[in-house]
């Protein structure tokens, strides 16, 4: 795609949503089998699964740590996800992001816990479109509560960006491609923020106005994650009345 | 050793069911769980299908895009299938380049594509020698609950059915879809006992000792076969294996893939 | 080479061989003195020398059985053992030919002799001319028991193959490159088959009549083998009376 | 165990000393450790810096030459930006391939670089779609002092000020200076105990939970962030962090990167 | 623990022969092994051969192919040697990618061809600037009966030596044997108990300290020398293994490599 | 540049030298924090800097000795470090300099005092110029000193070669890419040879005058090294005593 005029037009984004609107979002919670907790997640364009094993044996052994879980956070995209077939295997991307990705959710989880052991997040994009990595903390946040990790809230995630000098919620893959800035972060109902990156151009007012901005995108998210889990744990409990 | 003990237990269980002409989820022996295919399911992907085969799981994009011939046939197009067994499928996998088990399954599936010809790779030639298209079939396993064969096997063929080539994006003419001539079909047996039983599940498949996977045609030739794991066969069992799953394969062509 | 016009002519193949020929077989038993047990093979044009260690210490430990032997297999071609160049190291299909190799030996070696210890069988293909993964197969079989290891029986294997509408047994190089089938096997000799793989187009008739050639031709096999270990350690002994 | 103690007491002692609104090496919590910076210190390379910053202590390198274009931007130079962790630089740094530290800095100063648009990549076009400049920043750490990122946000800035493109050497015309149009500073933040401190030493940075980056340009607007670490950040901490990051910036820009 | 008694008793038993002027083998100080070199041994490569020298065992195999030249040399053609300790050949071989051994060993034998210019490169120019002939050597080790160096040097020049460019095969007209203009040989020499023995044996390999090759040509004038090992060698000892290496070289190309 | 049509002039090389003398020489001892040990050596155009830690905990454990120490050599050069980018990590050429460094060091260094442990050189190349090898040897004898390794003697480094017939001591980039013949050694002062590498063409007779030349070159050397070590710890002394 080349480069739009305009990709806000009356206060419109290309897609149809306002500034401060996220794109659609569906939530399946549990969908594998093998993993202990699991979750499907679209956002917009996005596509990706999260699966959650653990607390488990940690291999190697010296990876261990004697007062606490280790948490493991692998991010990959699959190669089929993107318009130009990607390699598969981790690149320095991925690895970047798998870091920040597990470092927004550490915060929340309870490792203390569980001594010696491993705590495994695996985050699939099957298909991506600007955003992903929010995508996955937020899916990745729900396949922890769906393996019955103790946490202290869940973690939502959600980006903030510039588009045609105007503060954006939630970039799509053109805003993101054509934009001036993008701003991903992750945070806790209570507001404590666990993943912050930026890029591009902001002054400090937009950033301000921005970083508030995401939160309230965050807590839209917060919401339909609580209603996901909510809706899987009432239909189980529902099956065992109905037993 | 507890899961030594486990694994014994397991063992008798699946055992005992056999003998009494059962298996642990009600199939009969050349009974396949439940198979859903969807296409189209990855809209980046030029092809896609997600497979779910009983508790099994998993997601066939296929990318297209333009390159080189190799040297050895400048006028036909190149296939590469990729398979990975990522550790969010299965609590023994391991992050890592794939190992054997992987390659052998990705391999298979390839043949199976390959050898049966299913794909006219000399109408994936455009320029002689030069550009030809490149078919990318990545098979991303997302649940492990055993025949992870004969689901991508399935999933290849489907995605590939549905795949274009996207001549348009790069400027060499309309969209057209990918040349199939024939839907190759694997089936796979394991033997437990003395007594064949096709589609393993996860349990079945980790007590028995060896499997095979016959893949057929459309005329019900055969176009690749894989004998894996540590026990072997006799004849008649092979020559039984084979004239199942012939008779399978025209089976789940009909429900699943016939357009 | 450009695909001969035929590649069977009145019967006979181009390399002078009726349908059901094996290619000539040599076989040296003992030829390396750091092996505990090794054997070269020529097949045909095909080079291939095998070599085992062990039982011995398993490295790293966590592969180790507690109740059997680790049997290991690597199938490996010489970078000059082929038209064009290979780059050294495995690829893709030997570490496939590996697994399959491999798991064509173990029903014949009793493993559970020797729990928490590795046998080791190397397989090194010097020159290829189609037919090494059987060549190699031949080969590991008779070093296995030139290094003492206890074996319920040997192991041999032959492929069979389509050629012009003709099953023949043991595809040569062009056979393979312009043939229409292409199934190699290994077999005790009692029948059990180890390995079976098929590419290629066989009717169902084809494929049981193939199946049987192959079995055939593994027979033969067989019978090399036997004189070729009975030669060398009737040999020794000789050599034993003479001292 | 022994490390976990002495980590334990290290805590304990900057805690305490933090508690009294001081530092280990008695700066205020705003203020830098010494700075300085050589620049042209390899003469082989086309750009080159040294930087120490307290005890910290590494060299950027500036190579460049001709390459190809990315398809997607035909008439752009390219820039790579690399660091490594060697182990001669710590007892905790191993051989082998970057790990996920490394690549997070080198990313984090190749995004200062780049999305502050310092260098203007137009520039490096020789022939649009054939043969552009290629810029490899190597950040070579030599000691670790603790904050590695400003020193190599520095060293890569002073590093490339002093390049020149070796456009005589590959034959397309006059040497001339790499075209930068900003300079781009990043400033490093940690927490302890609520307190921010500005360009944390090895032990204060080992202690922190969490580290912000805040890079900031010539016209005082923000070009790029970074949060590492396990703690979390309040909006307050993180607005008072760019407040003081951007005055900051302001200036070790003017006392060190302005000619 | 018997590893190291093993050792150690395999220490004293040469040492003590050692002393009386004696090898374990029967031969003299300054005596090679029996020497077998079969050249034309696979006949899928352009060159090849076989060397018995005691228990040690390897193939060379010389493979060669056009490619583009280096762009500092663009009417040379390009040698690239290669050597493997493969598993196959000693229990204390490993899989995987090279070690540092192995890697010594292979470039101590490419440099022996290569600074002895043995090769006329010039002439293994097809179109300067575009293409030449690509010589590949690489050598497989079969059996470790110690002193791999020397049969390698010895298997590389006879395989070469016997080789053939491919000119019809990549239609640039006759096949032609590889320019050769030197025979280079190499020799080692170890060190026990200041004694200089020649050809060592896997056992006297692996009791000495140290081991000193020299590669002389047909002039007697040296083209390569690597020490290798950790114990030092005096001035005289230097000179006195310079000066035996030169003869035996002699001795050895006319014995095995003369046609 | 151009091969030169003559490399020395009335006996003067092209950078001044007479054909016996070594290139300036620099040196910085204890330039590191982290380190144990460390220096700074400049040789010529040569930048090079060594750092050694240990005796410490050796990791892997099966690498450890259990008699003596195991010693660990890293020769690496920056990727900026020479005229074209030198893709990062090690090469066949690193790996091979890295052991005959290594070896150059092993025969002064009391090993067998440190059981289990391991002391680790590193060398970092900054700036090539023909010599790299020899500069990081001499460096990393200065920076085990500096550690307090327990050492016979420090060891010295230097090549001969030949340049129009001629041979000269410490060769510089030219006289490497066009001269006759390089031939690095390494010495310990009593004038044991620790390190011995020839390439190119030497008479009989050129390389035992050689080896004579370089050894005064590793000696010339060797006095730079004790002057440094000894400007070093004299500060220090003098530290303490105004303290």
């Amino acid at each position: 795609m080349v480069k739009p005029e305009k990709l806000i037009e009356n206060g419109i984004r290309l897609d149809g949503r306002k500034p401060d609107e996220i794109r659609p979002i569906k939530i399946k919670v549990g969908v594998l089998n093998r993993a202990d907790g699991s979750c499907y997640f679209e956002f917009g364009g996005n596509k990706v699964i999260a699966a959650v094993y653990g607390p488990r044996e940690v291999h190697p052994r010296h990876m261990q740590k004697s007062n606490s879980a280790v948490v493991r956070y692998r991010y990959n995209m699959a190669s089929f996800s993107v318009e130009d077939r990607k390699r598969p295997g981790p690149d320095r991307r991925s690895i970047e992001v798998s870091k920040v990705s597990r470092e927004a959710l550490e915060p929340v989880i309870f490792q203390e816990y569980f001594p010696r052991s491993a705590i495994d997040i695996f985050v699939e994009v099957l298909q991506a479109d600007a955003g992903t990595r929010t995508a996955g903390i937020n899916a990745a946040s729900i396949a922890l509560a769906d393996a019955g990790i103790p946490m202290k809230s869940l973690v939502s995630a959600c980006a903030v960006g510039k588009v045609d000098d105007t503060l954006v919620l939630d970039l799509n893959k053109d805003e993101d491609n054509y934009g001036q800035a993008d701003m991903p972060i992750a945070m806790t109902p209570d507001g404590n923020i666990t993943l912050l990156q930026m890029d591009g151009h902001l002054t400090r007012e937009e950033f301000k106005e921005g970083l508030e901005m995401a939160k309230k995108g965050c807590l839209m998210i917060a919401e339909m994650q609580r209603a996901a889990l909510l809706e899987k744990y009432s239909s189980l409990i529902e099956g065992e009345v109905n037993e | 050793m507890s899961n030594e003990i486990m694994s014994e237990l397991r063992k008798d269980y699946i055992y005992n069911l056999m003998i009494k002409g059962e298996r642990e989820d009600g199939r009969k022996f050349d009974e396949y769980r439940e198979i859903t295919i969807d296409t189209n399911v990855i809209e980046k992907a030029e092809g896609s299908a997600r497979v779910k085969l009983g508790d099994t799981h998993l997601v066939v994009g296929v990318k297209i895009q333009t390159g080189t011939p190799f040297p050895d046939t400048p006028d036909q197009g190149v296939i590469i299938t990729n398979l990975e067994l990522i550790p969010l499928a299965s609590p023994v996998f391991e992050s890592g380049p794939p190992r054997e088990d992987a390659i052998e399954l990705a391999r298979v599936v390839d043949r199976g594509i390959r050898e049966s010809e299913s794909i006219d790779l000399s109408k994936l030639c455009i320029t002689p020698g030069e550009k030809v298209w490149m078919v990318f079939i990545d098979v991303h396993v997302l649940d492990d609950g055993g025949n992870i064969m004969d689901a991508a096997s399935l999933g290849a063929i489907a995605a590939l059915m549905t795949a274009k080539l996207p001549a348009q994006r790069f400027g060499v003419g309309e969209d057209t879809p990918v040349p199939m001539r024939d839907v190759p079909v694997a089936v796979t047996a394991v033997e437990i006992g003395g007594t064949i039983m096709l589609d393993p599940s996860l349990n079945e498949q980790s007590i028995a000792g060896t499997k095979l996977t016959v893949i057929s045609n459309q005329d019900g030739g055969l176009s690749g076969m894989q004998k894996s794991g540590v026990l072997p066969l006799t004849t008649e069992q092979i020559n039984y294996i084979v004239d199942i799953s012939i008779e399978k394969a025209k089976e789940l062509r009909e429900k699943f893939l016939e357009i």
